[in-house]
């Protein structure tokens, strides 16, 4: 069986989509030379009129494929850098978010946003760094962080079928993922259904994206003082509460492992969730980015900000010993 | 009754865009008085003044073709075809209503009528129009798309954005600035460096400036370029020399914000769109046509406010479009 | 003693420290005529160096305060819309805020963002109905939200006299608030220090902006069978933990009522690190508005959507049966 | 050594202009080894081929003129006199770099010398220049402000609007837009419908191309567009054509984009600033230019690769001008 990487896993959910389904089509910036290499091959394939180039202008061409999604279109914009939906935050906030209620019905604007390398890149600094997934949530707009390269075309497959809006974050930690799989065992992945990617029995740790992998090694490396169950929600919105119950009721505690801000993270949305909902039998812990965080150039101090490991560790340690 | 409705015209007709502009005008008189009574909630931005723009402009397009309005969009929304009696009820929050009551003023939209609604956010719509028009390209056909916008708008970064994309692909659109002078206080020339039409013709786009009380030379420009887009000539800038004759928004009624001097108001109200149209018609046909205005505005007013409201039990329908159901926020 | 209402406390902090400090200027659309009435008279008062009317360029406007900021000048932009703070994220988010940290502490971006008329303005819909505090919380921009005259004197001078950006958002539904107050009793109020209106013993209740009226009321009414204390942190971020932990430590038990969408909201992070931090005796409730909330235009569509009096009782109601 | 930095050369000579592209040139050699090496992380847009543009238009300007700079920004920030040194210290993310090790190659900035720093995002500068403009203006004095950005920002929306905003108000600021053909792979017509000068006109803004492989051509342009601006006279813009030597970022050094033939990089490189000012000099102040800025590139390395890495623990320093601590994120 092939080895398939998580970017190639995005290359290939795009090309079968595009294949599929006319009303595909994907645009953003350099997509035809793949410069992100999400879009490898794809416009030799399927031509110009499927795989579009734009200029610099995030606003417009956000807002462009809000209109052919009006229009019966399924457009996947990608943009090369996270920060790029903040140019873009009205024209998916405040538009394409909204079309569907605001006209009682009529309207739907299935757009997917691809962002291949959200979070650090390692050495992009400040305005390239951030891994800003619980601000779509926030605003209510559909969003989905893969871990793996399964759960990378299986996401992205389900987003670009989505009659919604769906934000798609590639963090750039996991971009290099490799799993042992088949093509024929690739296919779409629900939103909003999350995936027990380690069963265990003391202590729920919640992790998505490239964080699961990290999750993961914790575990195994604690695995013979805790039995850790990693819970992976796969989408940040919708999220899985249903999964997420039936791991805590197993293990009656939790950690979550963020890579957002602190304040009015993903990972204050589960714990809050999981004071109001669940049992615990020990007050849940967050490892997150702090509040506010803007990623630091210098190696040390980019890494300085990020959830780590031992940071992980430490949070398991601390909701047992409690 | 059904006498008075029986004789069609074709829109672009000197009778047919008198009807439109009469109906506009109306239209918006009465959905003035509904603010002052309450019925409509959260006020509106009038048409008055500015009506032979989307009378001439819509009267160049077919069914198909598609529109994206503005906060000061009912002008557009009934010239593109919407039934008023809906088009009311929508701004009176009823369930009747174009959107279901969930749109308002500033969201009335008939996908079905190629009207994409009008839009809260100025200068929004321009992208959205060029994404339309796009989609309409590869679907074969010749099919075009308008982007309705006021003066302020040319100062929003993501319009003119859209101007380079749309000149770039050769998108079938039609950008209609309608110049009333301000952008709420602010005059266009406190706004604009340059000028409306040599940001068109920066982009290569051809643009012209018309005068946007005459729903004739609005048609004649509108026309010229509908037929270019359709033809595959790519987009036009057309502007649109108007004046508003009501407030920015009905809050002003009862603000006290003065910025525009009583005389120039007064002159500017001195070229009325529906008077230099009625004027074209014989006084038998501006009279059946008013008689039939006025019929059409009373059946649309008894429609609209006789219509129920939407039950809240439903006030998140529709936020998804795959019917997903948000997590409610009491404190269940 | 004249009667001072909210929208004149914030024209009378404008235009004290328009006077206060010539670095001081305010811009935004329609200014000078204020059509939002916060800058009524200081146009004729200040004239047209200190007070610029913009065209309706929300993304360069926003920009060029901070180009002015870096420059030595104190900017307050007004903002007509919540969303057209959309518009500028880029601006505020990635620009602003990161200024200080990226280059080392050379810069400061003394700017204020001021929303007069946030959250729902009853029948302006979808497009103008957001409270979107959160999100800047989340990225760590200081926002304040006052509930009182006299907090949005304080706090909106506060925000000018701050050497970081901060969001002043002033509720649409406390605007026509009134209080008994003297010019002189007025006075800079700090950033992160909120304040108890109304001492209880049973149950925090945590409140902010507008709804901290509705929470006084709620507690007003059920004073007969359960005593509430009501915590106003005034700035979403920073936030006042200290003074959250201490009223906690008296009532044992905690509300949250907040107009941002539940996923992610103000309310999500005071509950997550209440779970985290605090003794609760029993499980913490949120009242908020639904998560990815967009607010239909009908009236009883609109109220539906934000968080109510009933709800607030029946929260309270619910913590103190556990 | 002395003797070699001895002699001063107005930057606006022939010598002086000769010392800053040689200067830049050089240091991005040197950068890109370092890249290489794996001293500096992340990578750098090389500035190799526009050297004549950063130094042209620096020497136009006095010390307490302010620039905005962008990704590839090493040039402007050497050619407004950054200390070489620390500039490379903070693109290995040294603790003496100019950012303290915070900012790296894009956001290099040094405030003492009106260097308002590298940005990241495209376009984004020309409105800060313009807020700086008009801070400046308000100080009384003529200072200036001076963006410089690629082909690629003049489709951002923010940068056109910036544009209108710095010519309604007159604002003393200079635009220089840096046309080396390519946004990344994607080329100026693909990209920019219209033209680069005829968008700066649109807005009355006085707009000319001039030859931006020519250190004294572009000064030229510049001395004019800045004497304008200190009188008083508004906005310029100036379009330097130019030709990008290297890569668009150093990851294509590894990886297999292709998006310009071999011929045109070849013929691209054929007129080099380096070569074209160097030519105007003498052997003699040639050479001992080049044995200078040796030195002086020499000097820069063993400053930044002997220099301390900053501490982890003050990660967050800075993050608020007031000083204010950020709740940490770690479990604790
Ligand atoms: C981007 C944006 N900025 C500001 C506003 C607030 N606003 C609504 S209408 C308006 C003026 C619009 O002027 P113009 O485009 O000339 O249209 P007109 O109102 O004259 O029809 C403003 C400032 C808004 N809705 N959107
Ligand atoms: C707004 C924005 N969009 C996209 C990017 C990613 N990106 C960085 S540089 C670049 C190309 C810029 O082209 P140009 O402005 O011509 O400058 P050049 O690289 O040629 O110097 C792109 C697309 C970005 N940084 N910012
Ligand atoms: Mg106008
Ligand atoms: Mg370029």
């Amino acid at each position: 069986m092939p080895w398939l990487s998580y970017q190639k896993a995005l290359n290939r959910a795009l090309g079968d989509e595009l294949a599929r389904d006319p009303a595909v089509f994907v645009l953003g910036e350099d997509v035809r030379v793949a410069v992100s290499n999400v879009t490898a091959g794809l416009f030799k394939r399927f031509g110009p009129d499927r795989v579009l180039d734009t200029p610099l202008s995030e606003q417009a061409f956000t807002s462009f494929a809000t209109g052919a999604a009006l229009s019966g279109r399924r457009p996947v914009i990608e943009f090369q850098i996270p920060a790029l939906l903040y140019l873009a935050f009205e024209q998916i906030v405040n538009q394409a978010h909204k079309f569907s209620l605001m006209t009682g019905g009529q309207a739907r604007v299935p757009v997917t946003y691809l962002v291949p390398g959200s979070g650090s890149k390692t050495g992009w600094a400040g305005q390239h760094s951030d891994h800003p997934y619980a601000l779509f949530a926030h605003a209510g707009v559909k969003t989905a962080v893969p871990a793996t390269p399964e759960d990378a075309y299986g996401l992205l497959t389900s987003a670009i079928r989505d009659d919604d809006p769906v934000v798609v974050f590639a963090p750039a930690a996991a971009l290099g993922k490799r799993v042992d799989v088949d093509h024929e065992g690739l296919g779409p992945v629900p939103l909003g259904v999350g995936r027990v990617h380690r069963e265990g029995q003391d202590v729920t740790v919640v992790a998505i994206g490239h964080l699961v992998h990290d999750a993961l090694a914790v575990a195994e490396e604690l695995a013979d003082e805790v039995s850790v169950e990693v819970f992976d929600p796969r989408t940040v919105y919708p999220f899985d509460w249903d999964g997420l119950a039936a791991s805590v009721a197993r293990t009656g505690r939790l950690v979550v492992v963020d890579d957002s801000n602190r304040m009015c993270g993903l990972a204050a949305e589960v714990v809050a969730t999981a004071a109001e909902r669940f049992d615990l039998v020990s007050p849940p812990v967050r490892v997150t980015r702090p509040d506010g965080a803007v990623v630091p150039f210098a190696l040390a101090l980019d890494h300085a900000v990020q959830p780590d490991r031992a940071q992980l560790a430490a949070a398991i340690t601390k909701v047992l010993k409690q | 009754m059904a006498l008075l409705t029986a004789v069609a015209h074709a829109p672009g007709s000197d009778v047919g865009l008198y009807r439109t502009v009469r109906l506009i005008r109306r239209f918006e008189e009465r959905a003035v008085e509904l603010v002052r009574s309450g019925d409509i909630v959260g006020g509106i931005h009038p048409y008055t003044g500015q009506e032979a723009i989307a009378a001439g402009v819509c009267a160049a397009l077919r069914v198909d073709d598609v529109i994206t309005s503005t906060h000061r969009g009912h002008g557009h929304v009934l010239a593109k075809g919407a039934d008023p009696g809906r088009t009311l009820a929508e701004l009176a929050g009823r369930a009747t209503g174009l959107n279901r009551g969930r749109g308002g003023s500033m969201h009335a939209a008939d996908f079905a009528l190629g009207i994409l609604g009008a839009n809260a956010i100025v200068g929004a719509n321009g992208a959205i129009a060029a994404g339309a028009a796009w989609a309409a390209r590869q679907e074969g056909g010749d099919r075009v798309a308008v982007s309705f916008f006021g003066d302020g708008a040319v100062n929003q970064g993501v319009l003119l954005e859209a101007l380079n994309l749309a000149a770039l692909w050769r998108l079938p659109v039609l950008f209609v600035c309608e110049n009333n002078g301000y952008a709420t206080t602010l005059t266009v020339s406190d706004a604009v460096a340059g000028t409306i039409t040599g940001r068109g013709a920066a982009f290569g786009i051809p643009s012209a400036t018309v005068d946007g009380m005459d729903p004739r030379a609005v048609l004649d420009a509108a026309r010229e370029a509908v037929d270019r887009a359709r033809a595959g000539g790519g987009p036009s800038l057309v502007e649109c020399l108007t004046y508003r004759f009501d407030a920015h928004h009905t809050w002003e009624h009862k603000a006290r914000v003065r910025y525009r001097a009583d005389d120039e108001v007064r002159s500017g109200r001195e070229r009325d769109p529906v008077t230099i149209q009625g004027d074209r018609l014989s006084d038998e046909d501006r009279e059946r046509v008013d008689a039939e205005v006025e019929y059409t505005v009373d059946a649309a007013v008894a429609f609209a406010l006789g219509s129920p409201h939407p039950d809240p039990v439903g006030a998140l329908d529709h936020l998804y479009a795959t019917g997903m159901r948000a997590r409610p926020g009491g404190g269940g």
